[in-house]
């Protein structure tokens, strides 16, 4: 019988470091304005969360939680498609993809 | 589960009928798929809480999720009504805008009939990526690019809010099936995650539904988006977000601590007036009714504090809002067809030059104002006196204050149309609009002078 | 039959008003004017009638018409009383209206409006019998309101002229004032009472439970309404205004009866006033001064209806002292004699500017005795009448009000002897400014000079008649007014005996009326002197001239600050007061333009308000306890 | 202190400093690089709580799709410079304030908030091999999978729509 | 029959006249409205008899409102208010000719239903829906058809409604906490809540913001003269005649008898507030020079008496209070129309460009000095019975409310007859005025006749209204 690993480890360490790691991401949210690095951002926030999916998997003994992981991922892909088509044509039109020149629409 | 096929379905065939060259013939098709698939939905009406084991406890069939798909369902007839003409110039990527409604649509009922967290996410990101690629469609159109862009970045920014209350929940309880979820929040000796989960879920939902201090990027999409789409954020996306979010507090908790109604109470509050009081100053009308959205998602949270028996309340206030939003938007669409902007100015004189579809936006104006016999009015006067039992009274003050404001600005819409002299000719108006906006209206009206027709269902 | 008799009666000035209103423009102003008498004549001898009828059964005769206003503790029907003192009222006011209509015939035939003028007048009448012939206080009260109006309409009645018109709203305002009195009075009433109906009010005094103070106060307010319509201080300013209208309005509505109305109303409620000794007091004290200011203004006037308006104020001034010491049929007989001569110096005087065609002032005639005897020989047998000298009928009654005043306080007495001297004076000063002398107006106009037409002095000659005779009904021996007028008096009036001290008061009385026209005599003929003009008065004859200032100091003291205030409102606080509500908005609004300045379109923005939304949000829950 | 644990604790190091590089690195392309290695380090951390189905799809989504699809965006619009304008000094602060703010905030509440400590159950059961979750995704989980695609469907056509050029009508 | 079919009635004109085009509109909505008007004289015969005619259906479960509809003696009168001003106010417009002039009457007859709708409903969410629906129509008559500036009407008309409105809404709450007390809005469920001193009063001040603004009581007035200035005068004639006497039939059928111990308590206040309003209208009206304006201020000071005699909460007070509602609404209806009829001709309402009339126009000079002396209340009009029922009801509760609140006779004397002297009186006036018309004259003398008629036997309106009022003192003094 293999020992569950979070009793070496801890969940609460997964969690801090999902919340580290969700945190990196909002600050490269909030820090950068290139709209890719944004999108990257985004994908470790997601990152972040799916890997406390798994342990919170491991911690239930479920595979329920690392299925979600599967969808998340998928929603990911979709999410990034989308993301870097709107970004193309924001390119094209705008020659830029400075999020802070994004400021027409506003007041 | 049958509705979410047929309509999924629906979609395929769309794509399907690009190939076989079915432009012409989409719009009818579709709209008679879904006024089928309005009648299935019917039709399970009597099939109530029991949970459909065929789909693997993905999916129940309620009355709360069937009434509020029958209305997503309705909504969308309307939205695919009007697209025909708004698509006309574009006709190589129409049967995609269809598809893409459709499959909004399907987003839309599985959020709402879901059981299974999963099934909400996925729910969601549909709905949410076909809104940012409807935003963004007017591909040389600077400003639809910015709307897009924004609605991306800050859309799956709530996402990933949205997954870590879900992975929040999933690790107090070990499960994503509602229902399970909702029988062991009952018990005692949940870690605290599970409100937090549930928190980030809320927080994430108050940004779709655009609620302060959530919703800086309303108006901005809601200016910059093509203005079908608008319509589309600003009633079907509103108000599925509405009832999603009130399925998942109601799912999902027993009852909402002292705090958190407090927190509702302060960001209803809240929503209401900035919405309120930043549209005062918009010339754009669409980013007026953004802010009025705003105010209206206010006006909308006050169903949480009566969690348990606000539903056909909030069936009622969603079912108004959204249609007096489709009236008034299809006369927006028709009068700014084109036009460079949205701005007031564009209705100038609209009395005059097209007393009807004026009649018909100044009617649903009145009805987002709450002036009787307009439905709007009853879903206020419902939250209200539902409120006002719970003892929020304060709440109720702060509406009614907000009402008065918000008449302000619908009414400068009205006078423009009516004190203004127009500076153009009198254009013909498409069939379609003309029989969507007064559908739209007439459905208010009638529902406003029968409420019982909606606030008995979910009794 | 009595009742359609008693409705006829009513009804029949207004016939006359209705068919002058409606088809007065269709007829001939002959057939305008004679209907308008007529219907006054036709008033005057169901009068008779009514009076015939009483003198022989003695019962007054009272009918309930229709139920008319109820409140919670009475009801009201309208309902005519016809007794003692309504019927007196009822034969002068409609004989002497019948004969100024007979004169009005004449007189207003010149004008294009004249069945305008027959219908008001008639008008008048009828709401002068209404306010007479009423069973309770409120329907004296549309009669009162009703002659009001009239008033209001023949004081304007040459509507073009803005001043007339102003004098006319002048009456009409001022005599409001005096009816807000007597509704609060009617208040206090039936509030005690529960009624306003004449007998049940004596009934209900009589009976002495009521509150004497509440009593009081009814009695004041009562008095103040009496004040505007009989034109007592401080509310008299309006009747020497209201000379604008034309002479037969002056001599019937603002010589003879309308103003009489206040001491109807005093006389109607001797009862309650015979309870409040301090009202009476207060009357007697008003009535004084109000003789003496109006006599001393009437010292140096030159308009010639200005005087006789002034001598009017007087008079009634010496009525009220009268009802003030409780002498209340002294009162009414006053008022009778005073209606005769004072209504025939009037009509008179009306002769005078007819003849004149409309020169009114007394420093442009003179010398119209010979052109005019008739008129003259009229005027002059008034003149002596109000002077009071033996034997004319106001010799006799304002006699009787010295002695009742003599009998209760001689600083009354003087004060009214004063004022009697005085009167003395400035009417044989008109007389004299008049008829004596050489004429000193146009020479076209005295080239046109005559005297007027037999429509005009038949009037004249039997108002002459009655001012002559008019005091036979009192006279100190025979005391017939007095013995007629008590049932509907409580307190009884003692008739005085006459005694030395009764002689003596009579001489003194005749020997002031006599210094008065000595004095006039010796100013007037003597020195031959003429007012001067306008600009030349000075000194206190200046103040007298221009009344006291009163009508200034009114200005200065509510019309001004009345017109200031509605100005401040309407200028200042009602746009403050709409900027307060349109605050609101602004504030909304403002707000918003600063909102609009954080929604900059910076996403970076959006997601750092979302960001401390939600750290806010989460400290709120799970942090902060 | 177990190897495992040393593991983790590397494995976290590595994660939060190629996030933190990605984030911070002026070249968009070496923030790409670096968040490979960010998803790589993730991997790691699936193969540590034996999740080896996901790792693999870690790795071929994110690693092989994901990022090839950004790096050649990247590429596309020949952003491999630092030309970035750095966001005004107020606004990094604010970011660097909010992050420490969120990250303080979000750690007190899961301090405070009693997680189980001591004994994890294990029941032994294989949860995690690639039969069972294929068994619980195609079963239980079948029309979430199904529903995914439509997902992906309105992606693909979204991204066409997005990108095609419309044919000129006028 | 019962009531339902005269507000059928007139919702049926109302589409009728819509339809019917703009050359026949005026004439269908005056067949309507004459119609309407001979309907409710009816129902009032069969009232009399005590035939029940009024009406009760449910309409929604939840919240449970009713269709109810009640005609006591009270609501039959301000019915017949309604309907017998409506026709008069439609062929006082005769003479003015209307863009889109189905419209226009079909709104003006669609206000008389909601009107009617209001002065019937027993059910407060019922009553508050018709009380709403009555704003719209004035709202855009004001608007539209409205005269002057665009700009400041706008600005006047939009205040209006967002105030009227604002006010409108603090009482919906007030019902929804009603609703939340007594599980229904009818009338008589409500009137049966025993509410604590402290809901009392925030009850009480809820719908007094409604009323007060609606009446309007000062300081709540200022929307006021703007809009009767700005409005046509088919829409001043309908605020002033009719709509003013919603807010206080409201006070007298659902603040009084919901909130009686409040309204005791405040007693002094509120009639003090009213009677403030009567003062200041008065005064602010004597130097206005606009006529149109000039009339709104003495409708303030009217109305402000009419709240003062039902905030008395005795008998009198609210008989009076009825009364004068009724004679205010006949004589305020009338002086509109001669200002219209002035303008007509001379194109202005400015007071000091008038002048010198009468003597072009016997007849109408005869039958605005009416109007004028009806509205100064000179007994024998009705104006007067209400008045002094009112002022009586005034001096019972206080002497002083009622020699104040009667120096309404001296000042309103002073400013109508000051405005009658400038407006009519005077040299003979350069301009050409013809002397009414026929249809004009039809709408004065009726209007005349009924004030005189009734001045001088009121009886069937005390026989109607006495009852109806008792029974709602009962309530307020349960």
């Amino acid at each position: 019988m293999i020992e569950n690993i979070l009793n070496i480890i801890g969940i609460e360490n997964y969690i801090f470091l999902t919340v580290l790691l969700f945190c990196i991401g909002v600050f490269g949210v909030l820090y950068r304005r290139n709209a890719i690095i944004v999108f990257m951002s985004i994908e470790i926030m997601l990152n972040a969360v799916n890997l406390l999916f798994v342990a919170f998997s491991t911690y239930h003994q479920d595979a329920e939680g690392q299925v979600f992981v599967f969808f998340s991922m998928a929603v990911a892909a979709a999410e990034v498609a989308v993301g870097l088509a709107i970004l193309v044509s924001v390119f094209r039109n705008l020659g830029s993809i400075d999020i802070d020149n994004l400021k027409n629409l506003k007041g | 589960m049958q509705v979410l096929i047929t309509i999924v379905s629906l979609g395929v065939f769309c794509l399907l009928a690009e190939i076989f060259n079915l432009r012409k013939l989409l719009v009818p098709i579709t709209v008679i798929g879904l006024l089928a698939v309005l009648g299935i939905s019917l039709n399970l009406w009597s099939i109530d809480s029991s949970i459909d084991t065929n789909y693997l406890n993905m999916m129940a069939t309620t009355k709360f999720s069937s009434a509020f798909s029958s209305l997503f369902i309705v909504l969308t007839i309307f939205i695919l009504l009007l697209s025909d003409d708004f698509y006309k110039d574009i006709p190589t990527k129409f049967s995609d805008f269809i598809a893409i409604k459709i499959f909004l649509l399907a987003g839309a009922v599985a959020m709402v009939s879901f059981t299974n967290l999963a099934m909400f996410f996925l729910g969601i990101e549909i709905l949410s990526i076909s809104l940012y690629i409807l935003a963004a469609s007017r591909r040389l159109d600077i400003k639809s690019n910015e709307a897009g862009m924004k609605y991306f970045l800050m859309g799956s920014f709530a996402s990933g809010i949205i997954l870590f209350g879900i992975c929040l929940v999933y690790g107090a309880t070990g499960y994503f099936n509602l229902e399970e979820i909702y029988a062991l929040s009952q018990g005692i000796g949940l870690p605290t995650w599970f409100p937090i989960g549930v928190t980030l879920i809320v927080i994430g939902m108050l940004f779709k539904i655009a609620a302060a201090p959530f919703h800086f990027w309303a108006p901005d999409v809601y200016e910059g988006s093509p203005a079908l789409t608008t319509a589309i954020m600003s009633t079907l996306a509103k108000v599925v977000a509405m009832a999603t979010l009130y399925k998942l507090l109601s799912g999902m908790t027993v009852a909402l601590g002292y705090k958190v109604e407090l927190l509702i109470v302060i960001i209803s509050i809240l929503s209401m007036t900035i919405g309120n009081i930043m549209a005062l100053r918009q010339k754009n009308v669409k980013r007026m009714l953004a802010f009025s959205g705003i105010s209206h998602a206010g006006f909308m949270l006050m169903a949480l504090l009566t969690l348990s028996t606000a539903a056909s309340t909030l069936l009622y206030y969603t079912t108004a809002y959204a249609l007096a939003g489709i009236a008034a938007f299809a006369v927006i669409i028709m009068v700014t067809k084109n036009k460079e902007n949205e701005n007031i100015e564009n209705f100038n004189g609209l009395g005059k030059t097209n007393p009807l579809m004026a009649a018909v936006l100044t009617a649903s104006l009145l009805s987002m104002a709450g002036i009787p016999i307009f439905s709007g009015f009853f879903a206020k006067f419902m939250l209200f006196s539902d409120t006002v039992k719970a003892g929020f009274l304060i709440v109720v003050i702060a509406g009614v204050i907000n009402s008065i404001i918000s008449v302000g600005y619908y009414f400068k819409l009205i006078l423009a149309m009516y004190t203004k002299e127009s500076n153009e000719e009198k254009v013909s108006i498409p069939f379609a609009y003309t029989i969507v906006a007064i559908v739209a209206i007439v459905l208010n009206i009638v529902i406003g002078i029968y409420p019982s027709l909606l606030t008995d269902l979910l009794v | 039959m009595d009742t359609n008799l008693a409705l006829l009666l009513l009804l029949s000035p207004f016939v006359g008003f209705l068919f002058n209103i409606f088809f007065g423009k269709k007829v001939s102003k002959g057939i305008s004017g004679a209907i308008g008498t007529l219907t006054i004549v036709v008033s005057f001898l169901l009068s008779i009638c009514f009076f015939a009828q009483l003198n022989q059964n003695g019962k007054p005769f009272e009918i309930s018409l229709f139920d008319w206003i109820q409140v919670s503790n009475f009801k009201l029907d309208f309902g005519i009383l016809l007794d003692q003192l309504s019927l007196l009222w009822l034969l002068f006011v409609t004989g002497i209206g019948s004969l100024i209509h007979l004169y009005s015939i004449s007189y207003m035939h010149d004008d294009e409006n004249m069945h305008k003028f027959f219908a008001y007048l008639n008008l008048f009448v009828f709401f002068m019998i209404t306010l007479v012939v009423g069973n309770n206080l409120l329907v004296m009260f549309i009669g009162w309101e009703g002659v009001g109006l009239c008033s209001y309409l023949l004081i304007g009645f040459w509507y073009k002229n803005q001043p007339y018109n102003d004098a006319a709203k002048k009456a009409f305002i001022m005599n409001r004032i005096g009816d807000l009195g007597f509704l609060i009075g009617m208040f206090i009433i039936a509030a005690l009472f529960s009624t306003l109906n004449y007998a049940e009010i004596k009934s209900a005094v009589a009976s002495g439970d009521a509150n004497s103070a509440l009593l009081g106060l009814a009695a004041l307010c009562l008095f103040i309404g009496a004040c505007g319509k009989s034109a007592q201080l401080p509310l008299y300013t309006w009747l020497p205004d209201a000379m604008a209208g034309p002479t037969p309005v002056s001599a019937l509505i603002h010589a003879a009866t309308m103003v009489t109305a206040g001491i109807f109303m005093v006389t109607r409620m001797n009862f309650l006033f015979d309870l409040t000794p301090d009202v009476q007091n207060i009357i007697a004290i008003v009535g004084a001064i109000t003789a003496l200011v109006a006599a001393s203004i009437g010292l140096l006037q030159n308009d010639i209806k200005k005087v006789l308006a002034y001598s009017t104020v007087s008079q009634l001034g010496l009525m009220f002292l009268a009802l003030g010491l409780g002498a209340y049929t002294v009162a009414v007989f006053h008022v009778i004699t005073h209606a005769f001569f004072k209504a025939c110096l009037f009509l008179g005087s009306g002769s005078v500017i007819h003849g004149l065609h409309g020169e009114q002032d007394m420093r442009k005639m003179g010398g119209l005795r010979k052109a005019m005897p008739i008129t003259f020989w009229t005027m002059m047998i008034s003149t002596l009448a109000i002077a009071g000298i033996f034997p004319f009928a106001g010799f006799w009654s304002k006699d009787e009000i010295l002695m009742v005043a003599f009998g209760h306080n001689k600083a009354l007495w003087i004060v009214a002897s004063i004022a009697s001297i005085m009167t003395a004076f400035y009417m044989f000063r008109l007389m004299y400014l008049t008829f004596f002398r050489e004429f000193r107006g146009t020479e076209e106009q005295k080239h046109h000079l005559h005297e007027s037409p037999k429509l005009i002095t038949i009037p004249l000659v039997i108002l002459a008649v009655l001012a002559v005779i008019g005091g036979a009904i009192n006279l100190p021996g025979s005391m017939w007014l007095n013995h007629f007028l008590e049932p509907v008096l409580v307190a009884k009036h003692e008739a005085h005996h006459l005694g030395t001290q009764e002689f003596i008061l009579m001489g003194i009385a005749l020997v002031g009326a006599i210094i008065g026209i000595i004095w006039a005599n010796a100013k007037y003929i003597k020195q031959g002197f003429v007012p001067k003009e306008d600009a030349e008065i000075v000194g206190f004859s200046k103040t007298i001239y221009n009344k006291y200032y009163v009508d200034e100091f009114y200005t200065f003291l509510i019309v001004k600050p009345l017109n200031g205030l509605s100005n401040f409102f309407r200028t200042t606080l009602e746009p403050a007061l709409g900027k307060v509500v349109y605050g609101f908005g602004t504030v909304a609004n403002g707000i918003g333009s600063q909102g609009k300045k954080l929604q900059n379109g910076n996403i970076g923005l959006y997601l750092f308000v979302f960001v401390i939304g939600i750290c806010a949000i989460i400290t709120y829950l799970f942090i902060a306890q | 202190m177990s190897p495992v644990l040393i593991t983790f604790y590397f494995l976290a190091a590595f994660t939060l400093a190629t996030a933190f590089l990605t984030i911070y690195s002026k070249n968009p392309i070496h923030s790409a690089i670096y968040l490979v290695l960010c998803m790589a380090s993730i991997m790691g951390h699936y193969l540590l709580l034996n999740a080896q189905f996901l790792a693999i799809v870690q790795l071929i989504v994110y690693a092989g799709a994901i990022m090839v699809l950004m790096l050649f965006t990247i590429m596309l619009m020949n952003l491999n410079k630092e030309d970035e304008v750095h966001k005004p000094r107020i606004t990094r602060l604010g970011a660097i304030v909010v992050f420490i703010l969120m990250s303080v905030v979000l750690i007190t509440i899961f301090i405070n908030s009693k997680t189980i400590m001591g004994e994890y159950d294990s029941t032994g059961e294989d949860f995690q091999s690639i039969k069972v979750l294929g068994k619980v995704l195609l079963n239980e989980y079948m029309v979430p999978f199904e529903f995914a695609s439509i997902l992906l469907l309105v992606a693909m056509i979204g991204t066409v729509l997005l990108t095609k050029k419309e044919k000129e009508q006028k | 029959m019962d009531v339902t079919t005269l507000l059928i009635l007139l919702l049926i004109g109302a589409v009728a006249t819509l339809v019917s085009g703009d050359k026949l509109a005026s004439k269908v909505a005056l067949l309507f409205s004459l119609v309407a008007f001979g309907l409710s004289i009816n129902l009032l015969l069969q009232f009399n008899q005590g035939t029940d005619i009024g009406f009760v259906s449910n309409w929604i479960a939840n919240p449970k409102v009713a269709l109810a509809l009640k005609a006591d003696g009270l609501s039959m009168a301000m019915v017949l208010l309604t309907t017998a001003l409506t026709p008069l106010i439609i062929l006082s417009s005769f003479g003015n000719s209307f863009n889109n002039s189905k419209n226009f009457y079909a709104l003006v007859l669609f206000m008389a239903f909601a009107m009617a709708g209001t002065f019937l409903a027993a059910d407060g969410l019922l009553y508050y829906i018709f009380w709403e629906l009555a704003l719209i129509p004035i709202y855009f008559i004001a608007l539209i058809w409205g005269n002057g500036d665009v700009d400041e009407r706008k600005k006047a008309v939009v205040k209006f409604f967002i105030y009227t409105l604002a006010g409108s809404l603090f009482m919906l709450v007030g019902f929804a906490y009603l609703y939340s007390k007594a599980g229904s809005f009818l009338l008589e469920d409500l009137y049966k809540l025993e509410l604590s001193n402290q809901e009392q009063f925030w009850i009480f001040f809820a719908f007094f913001l409604a009323y007060a603004i609606k009446i309007p009581i000062i300081p709540f007035h200022t929307w006021q003269a703007k809009v009767y200035q700005k409005a046509p005068t088919v829409g001043t004639m309908l605020l002033s005649g009719i709509m003013l006497k919603m807010g206080l039939y409201s006070v007298i059928r659902w603040q009084l008898p919901i909130a009686p111990d409040a309204a005791k308590e405040y007693m002094p206040i509120l009639i003090g507030l009213s009677i403030a309003g009567v003062i200041y209208g008065s005064v602010v009206a004597l130097r206005q020079k606009d006529l149109k304006k000039l009339l709104a201020y003495s409708s303030l000071a009217h109305v402000g008496l009419i709240a003062a005699g039902c905030y008395t909460l005795t008998a009198d007070g609210l008989n009076g209070a009825v009364y004068q509602m009724i004679a205010h609404g006949f004589v305020i209806v009338g002086l509109f129309f001669a200002a219209e009829v002035i303008f007509r001709r001379f194109e202005t309402r400015k007071i000091d460009e008038l002048g010198g009339i009468r003597s072009q126009a016997s007849g109408f000079t005869s039958m605005f000095m009416i109007l004028v002396l009806a509205s100064v209340a000179l007994p024998g009009t009705y104006n007067f019975v209400g008045e002094f029922t009112v002022l009586y009801s005034l001096s019972q509760v206080n002497i002083w409310f009622a020699v104040i609140g009667g120096t309404t006779i001296i000042l309103g004397a002073y400013y109508m007859l000051k405005m009658f002297q400038n407006v009519m009186l005077g040299e003979t006036n350069t301009k050409v005025f013809a002397d009414v018309t026929v249809s004009e004259a039809i709408v004065f003398v009726a209007i005349i006749g009924f004030l005189l008629f009734l001045g001088l036997y009121p009886k069937p309106i005390n026989n109607l209204v006495n009852p109806a009022i008792k029974e709602i003192l009962a309530v307020i003094n349960r």
